[in-house]
């Protein structure tokens, strides 16, 4: 495979950003809005002809003779090197899950270039301040993902990471005059921040014991009796596992070297993919326009977590209790925002927490996946989830952020009935809300039963949580749905324009979107992406009864919304006083916020900064500067004696003297 | 009763003490020369003094007090001199009013 | 004499000086400043590439261009010079910020007499990072130091004098502690009745310090050039010094004189007593790695952009000798890497905020918003500025913050699994911690300052950069992008250095 | 032995040099402090007489007595008023004072009356004549002034310029 499309893929965003950011001023908003998504499609061409080439080309440097999948490094070139063995490299590498990445972040993205283009208008057509930079932005996010999935190493991954955080921080505060945005992005990246803290530490720890970072040598499968996805030199693997496996590998509070490495390595995850306790940012993020939300919270960065863990999956393998903590985080992750996103006012909120629900979804399903059940089908079944919910998400983002532009506001109590004024964003958005609930045909039914149904092989108590969640899942979207297009009849206020569906840019995408998530369940992701790139079927382990449980569990939740918010009618203000205290939690999202709000003014500025900063002015300064003022009475105190009085002068002489002399004759006696 | 050197010598002594007593604490300049003067003079009988009573074959003693005393002479005229520039630059000799150039 | 290149680091801007002395008006004096720093940044070119010649042609002395002119035979002074990959990186950072410098001092009142001081300051630089004798260290030192003064007090605003003479007297202190080291290196840089000597190279190569001697030596000079590298609790110099200096001052002295802290740690400290290195790190290991994050606490409470930038300079230059100390090749050469990014990056920083400061007349972050609106170029250099200090990769803080991480975490868990302590390891993690406050406090200052609403309607007055603004920013940014983007070029420069001879002493 | 005349003569001559240098030193009346002065020289000069030094006696008497004091009396009467009375001293002042003049006095009394060579007898002596004294004074040999002469010379003159330097009016 040439060498020349990746790093096209690569190189086209990146010049696309330091064009528009650096001559976007200089250009018709028009121009560089063209200009920009004219790239991201050249971009998405060339991410499809990849993709469609390791998957289906079937050239033996993508596919070995018994049909597995292998790993293929376009190129990897020394970016930086450590020491002799340690060396940051750039590079490109193909692989199942890196070719359908490049797919989900191209399609996103082009849809949002494009939907912009309409969205970042007001009515009058006129263009938003700073277009050109938006453009430069997504551009530059774009580059930063796709630098992200394509990492054959995982330093390379940490880079673009951290690039992907810093694009997020930017696009959130787009809006910068506006005090909320600056402060979500400025939350957005401390939170991130903190968990790659974590992340980084992981890494280290795993690279010093392994003495490398390249994804192929850590993650060659180790378990024997499978065989390898890649061709990489399986003495490596073997003694990677050995360092882990050795009685030597020291132990740290209970818990082996390998394990701590890894949960770290999962935090910088927790972090990025939202996981409770570091979910926080995410609804927050919402501040920053809409196709960005759609964009980056909802379809691609944050699932860059769960692409992490995936990545690193045969290491996790390997640690049960790793995988078990990762269960956990996204078992009550999943619940918790379900819970939150059924009282939620701002539709972008709930969105919002949808995703949170969603995306804990798919680390559950890893966190359940073995090679033993299905031969990994959790671990299919996440990478599914992440494509179908990729397409639906965003499409209900888009969908959202088409209501909002048209009435002016996030809130659904202002729209309610917009079902005849706007039948195309009715239509897309009722297409996502039932992929998400989970409803046959739909792409969201497909992934999730699978999710369902390997939680189900693994424990059946984590399954009847998650269908539970599942059930929560189509209840809150359809609470949502209804009360956006039903519920009772649109008043358009006073001085406003009657909502209507948006122009082609709008539009086109939110269809072509509604499309996918349609047909996406068809796909036989089986073939495609496994977590050892040996090929399944997964028909043959499709469960019919656990389907008809979770379809049942997805129309009951959609019934109980129709019942309660199909019309206008008291039952919800009669369940939200039949159950204050509940209601009050979730609304104020159980006070997450208000933890971190205490944690981090209070503790970390009330009680470290100020007195460190008090501490060093005075103590630490005072000191210092005690030296000085000591020196200066000291000079004081004996200033006196140079009166400039020569009597004085005299009178300390003769007494000087005197001594002198009386020592002299003292001794000479 | 034999008139020894120390019988020279204490007045002198005494004399000098004074001198020391008038110049630490009078406040005015020439009455401080009047003290350096006595000063001046017990150190003039002491040179004498030893010069007669140790070494009477030599007068090295006596030609010191005889420079001193020349010497004294100039330092008077040109302390003089400079105590009467002062009283016209300051308005009066008090020595304590002189202390602007300390420090 | 003259044939040597390395002199002519210190004859232009001795050259310079008398430029300037002769120049009757401010243009004259500003080609005299920008044709020099032009000269000495193209001269420091030229060195790198010859020394990549000499390198590449299998040159393995330890440093290159060595010559030795007597100066004072009968204490055996000489002026020695010579330059390996850390000095010649040191020399580019210093003719870059000089050229910065000029440029961001474009309008600074009574030109003459500052860029004589200026200059002076530079020669004092420039001949410190070439120097290999101890005594000619010693004195560029000192020619660096004393100008400060001047440009504080004089140059300055707010509590100058207060400040200058703080900062004069707290790195004068160092520099007694300092010369008592050197001259007890000196006594013993020769076996008993050898010719003794002050130049580094020979004593390096002699390795006749004894070790007791050594355990009392080492803490001397580290702590006397420590003091220079804003080392806890030595710091308190640092944000009263650079709040009240003039921009370029701030840039120079933050960007190139605090580098000759970490320089001197290394090539004096750590390369002549490695036996005290090893045996009295810790301590120095603590007080930095308590720098590191205790820099970046203060910084986060601070509202003074100047008093920011001075905090998280002490976290960024302890760093610098945290890695140091840890004594391997990674961390040293990320302790490199650092000293170069934080230079570019802590210039940049302080030639943005005296930019603003020159507009606004207030420093407060609480007393400004909205800069973006109304500064936009200066507001996006303060951003990139930013990322490049909270380790946006692609700039330079990131390769040295993971060069040294990667490294000290080397070193720690090498120390933990020896079972020689867990030290190391958990004051890495401290300093890595870092990262996060940094992020905070960063953020903190671009959102108040940048962002959000305009505070204060005058402000909507201002205008934007003007060319020779532009000209300084540009550069800083240019190199530090380029560090940030091609960090293996720096760090094979830099890697040479830390040949194994060096850590085969220091038994690692 | 000495005759009793000369002891009388010392006891008087030694009385009043400490009794005037004394209140030379303590009365508040500086002219009158310059004339205790003129006695206590005078006390001198006889005490010169008394050890056979007459050439040095005469100087004293011309020189100091004849010269300084007139020239102090001049400046006195220049700088003050007459009438004035210097202040009181203060408690303070004449506290240090009285301190430094003691501790002198013990210290440099103690020296003088431990040392056995102070107890000796006068020994005999030519009173030396103006001849023996003009040589000293200006010949150039061994034990001779010549050199010192000039140098006193030279200084009296740069004095005498420095005085008219100095006081001078502008």
């Amino acid at each position: 495979m040439a060498i020349t499309i990746p790093i096209l893929i690569l190189a086209i965003p990146l010049f696309m950003f330091f064009f528009l950011g650096l001559f976007g001023m200089k250009m018709s908003h028009k121009l560089a809005g063209t200009l920009g998504t004219l790239g991201m499609g050249s971009v998405l061409v060339l991410s499809y002809f990849t993709a469609f080439q390791y998957f289906f080309s079937g050239l033996d440097i993508f596919v070995n003779e018994a049909g597995d999948r292998l790993q293929y490094l376009v190129f990897d070139q020394t970016w930086l090197q450590f020491t002799e063995k340690l060396v940051i490299k750039l590079g490109f590498l193909l692989d199942p899950i890196s070719a359908m990445m490049l797919v989900v972040i191209t399609t996103i993205s082009f849809m949002v270039h494009l939907y912009s283009m309409g969205y970042m208008r007001d009515h009058h057509g006129v263009f938003e301040h700073g277009f050109q930079r938006f453009y430069a932005f997504l551009s530059l996010f774009s580059f930063s993902m796709l630098g992200l999935v394509v990492a054959p190493n995982i330093f390379q991954m940490y880079i673009f990471w951290e690039l992907v955080g810093a694009s997020s921080y930017l696009l959130i505060g787009f809006y910068y005059k506006k005090p909320s945005a600056v402060s979500a992005s400025k939350k957005a990246f401390i939170v991130t921040r903190f968990a790659d803290l974590g992340f980084l530490i992981g890494i280290l720890t795993l690279s010093w014991y392994t003495g490398t970072f390249n994804f192929t040598e850590l993650t060659s499968v180790p378990v024997e009796g499978l065989a390898g996805v890649t061709q990489v030199n399986i003495g490596t693997a073997e003694s990677i596992r050995n360092i882990f496996a050795t009685s030597a590998a020291p132990t740290f509070m209970g818990a082996s070297v390998l394990t701590w490495a890894l949960v770290l390595i999962f935090m910088g995850g927790m972090g990025k993919s939202a996981m409770m306790p570091l979910h926080i940012w995410l609804p927050d993020a919402m501040e920053g326009p809409t196709p960005v939300s759609a964009l980056i919270h909802a379809a691609t960065m944050v699932v860059a977590g769960v692409y992490l863990v995936a990545r690193l999956f045969p290491l996790y393998l390997m640690e049960d209790s790793a995988m078990i903590i990762i269960t956990v985080v996204g078992a009550l992750t999943a619940f918790y925002a379900a819970m939150v996103a059924c009282v939620q006012v701002d539709i972008k909120r709930v969105l919002a927490f949808s995703t949170i629900s969603q995306i804990a979804f798919m680390m559950v399903s890893l966190g359940v996946a073995r090679p033993e059940y299905h031969e990994g089908l959790g671990y299919m079944a996440s990478m599914f989830h992440l494509f179908t919910h990729a397409m639906f998400k965003a499409l209900l983002f888009l969908g959202a952020g088409a209501l909002i532009h048209a009435i002016g506001s996030n809130d659904y109590t202002a729209m309610h009935g917009l079902r005849k004024s706007m039948p195309i964003t009715h239509i897309t958005f009722l297409i996502g809300c039932l992929a998400i609930a989970g409803i046959i045909p739909f792409s969201g039914f497909f992934s999730k039963d699978e999710i369902l149904s390997s939680c189900g092989q693994y424990d059946i108590l984590v399954y009847l949580w998650m269908s539970l969640v599942a059930g929560l899942t189509a209840f809150y979207m359809f609470r949502l749905y209804y009360l956006i297009f039903w519920w009772k009849e649109h008043v358009t206020p006073e001085g406003h324009h009657a909502p209507h569906d948006q122009p082609w840019t709008m539009t086109l995408p939110l269809v072509i979107l509604a499309a996918i998530s349609c047909v996406a369940g068809f796909i036989p992701f089986g073939n495609l992406v496994t977590w050892n790139g040996e090929p399944y079927d997964f028909m043959a382990h499709f469960d019919w009864s656990v389907a008809s449980i979770s379809l049942l569990v997805a129309i009951c939740g959609i019934a109980l919304a129709t019942v309660m918010y199909r019309k206008e009618n008291e039952l919800p203000a009669k369940m939200r006083r039949a159950l204050p205290a509940l209601w009050t939690w979730c609304y104020h999202r159980f006070y997450w916020d208000e933890l971190y709000q205490f944690i981090t003014h209070k503790i970390i500025f009330g009680l470290i900064s100020k007195p460190l900063a008090w501490f060093d002015r005075h103590i630490i300064d005072g000191t210092m500067d005690s030296f000085a003022t000591l020196t200066n009475k000291a000079s004081e105190a004996i200033k006196p004696l140079q009166s400039g009085q020569i009597q004085m002068y005299v009178f300390y002489y003769l007494i000087g003297a005197l001594l002198l002399g009386g020592i002299t004759i003292l001794c000479l006696i | 009763m034999e008139i020894t050197a120390v019988y020279y010598l204490i007045p002198a002594l005494i004399m000098f003490c004074c001198g020391v007593y008038g110049f630490i604490t009078r406040k005015n300049m020439i009455a401080m020369l009047v003290s350096l003067e006595l000063m001046l003079n017990a150190v003039d009988i002491n040179f004498v003094v030893f010069n007669r009573f140790l070494f009477p074959e030599q007068m090295e003693g006596m030609f010191f007090a005889l420079f001193a005393i020349a010497i004294a002479a100039a330092e008077t005229a040109l302390a003089i001199a400079i105590i009467i520039n002062i009283f016209r630059a300051a308005k009066n000799i008090d020595v304590r009013s002189l202390n602007e150039m300390k420090f | 004499m003259f044939s040597n290149i390395l002199i002519y680091f210190v004859i232009i801007p001795l050259l310079m000086l008398g430029g300037v002395g002769l120049s009757r008006n401010i243009r004259q004096i500003r080609a005299v400043a920008v044709i020099g720093s032009v000269a000495l940044m193209a001269l420091s070119t030229v060195l790198l590439l010859q020394y990549l010649d000499l390198r590449h042609a299998g040159e393995t002395a330890p440093m290159l261009f060595t010559d030795s002119w007597t100066w004072f035979a009968p204490l055996n002074i000489n002026l020695a010079v010579g330059v390996d990959g850390i000095s010649i990186a040191m020399l580019i950072l210093s003719s870059i910020i000089v050229f910065a410098g000029s440029f961001a001092s474009w309008k600074v009142p009574q030109p003459k007499g500052f860029f004589l001081w200026l200059l002076l300051l530079s020669t004092g630089v420039f001949g410190f990072f070439i120097s290999v004798d101890l005594f000619t260290m010693f004195m560029f030192y000192e020619v660096a130091l004393i100008p400060m003064y001047l440009l504080i007090g004089v140059w300055g605003s707010g509590r100058k004098n207060y400040a200058a003479m703080k900062l004069t007297l707290m790195l004068m202190g160092g520099s007694a502690f300092l010369m008592l080291g050197l001259i007890g290196i000196y006594y013993h840089s020769a076996p008993e009745g050898g010719q003794l000597t002050w130049n580094i190279l020979e004593i390096a190569a002699r390795d006749s310090i004894p070790h007791g001697w050594q355990s009392f030596l080492f803490p001397m000079t580290f702590v006397g050039f420590g003091v220079l590298g804003a080392m806890f609790p030595f710091h308190t110099w640092s944000p009263d010094g650079h709040a009240c200096a003039p921009t370029a001052v701030s840039m120079l002295h933050a960007g190139v004189l605090m580098k000759l802290g970490g320089y001197g740690c290394f090539r004096v400290a750590i390369y002549l007593m490695p036996y005290a290195a090893q045996e009295l790190s810790y301590i120095f290991l603590i007080l930095t790695g308590i720098s590191v994050v205790y820099g970046a606490f203060c910084a986060c409470v601070k509202t003074d952009l100047k008093y920011i930038n001075a905090y998280s300079s002490v976290s960024h230059c302890g760093l610098v000798l945290f890695a140091i100390l840890m004594l391997n090749s990674t961390a040293m050469t990320g302790a490199i890497m650092q000293m170069l990014s934080h230079g570019l990056m802590t210039a940049l920083f302080f030639a943005l905020i005296g930019m603003i400061y020159g507009r606004t007349h207030t420093r407060e972050i609480t007393q400004m918003g909205g800069m973006m609106q109304i500064l936009p170029f200066l507001s996006v250099c303060y951003v990139i500025a930013g990322m490049a200090s909270l380790g946006l990769p692609g700039l330079s803080g990131f390769v040295a913050e993971m060069t040294i991480f990667v490294g000290s975490f080397k070193a720690g868990m090498a120390d933990y699994l020896s079972g020689e302590g867990s030290l190391r390891l958990v004051f890495t993690i401290i300093a890595c911690c870092s990262i996060v406050i940094t992020a905070v406090y960063i953020l903190r200052v671009v959102g108040k300052l940048l962002f959000g609403p305009v505070y204060d309607k005058h402000h909507l007055e201002l205008t934007d950069a003007t060319w020779w603004e532009r000209t300084s920013t540009i550069t800083l940014i240019l190199c530090v992008a380029a560090i940030g983007c091609f960090p293996n070029f720096f760090n094979n420069l830099i890697n040479t250095t830390f040949t194994p001879e060096i850590f085969a002493v220091l038994g690692k | 032995m000495d005759s009793l005349g000369s002891i009388i003569m010392y006891f008087i001559v030694a009385l009043s040099m400490i009794i005037f240098s004394v209140m030379a030193v303590t009365t508040r009346k500086i002219l009158r402090a310059a004339t205790y002065l003129l006695f206590t020289l005078f006390a001198a000069a006889v005490v010169y007489f008394m050890l056979d030094y007459e050439f040095l006696g005469a100087v004293q008497i011309a020189v100091y007595a004849g010269g300084i004091v007139v020239l102090f009396v001049f400046a006195i009467l220049l700088t003050s008023h007459p009438g004035d009375n210097a202040p009181r001293l203060t408690s303070h002042s004449r506290t240090i004072g009285v301190i430094g003049a003691i501790a002198m006095l013990l210290v440099t009394g103690y020296a003088l009356i431990t040392r056995a060579a102070f107890f000796l007898p006068k020994p005999e002596m030519e009173a030396p004549d103006m001849q023996t004294v003009g040589a000293t004074l200006l010949g150039s040999g061994h034990a001779q002034y010549l050199l010192p002469f000039e140098a006193v010379s030279v200084l009296l003159l740069a004095c005498i310029i420095g005085g008219v330097v100095v006081a001078r009016k502008r």
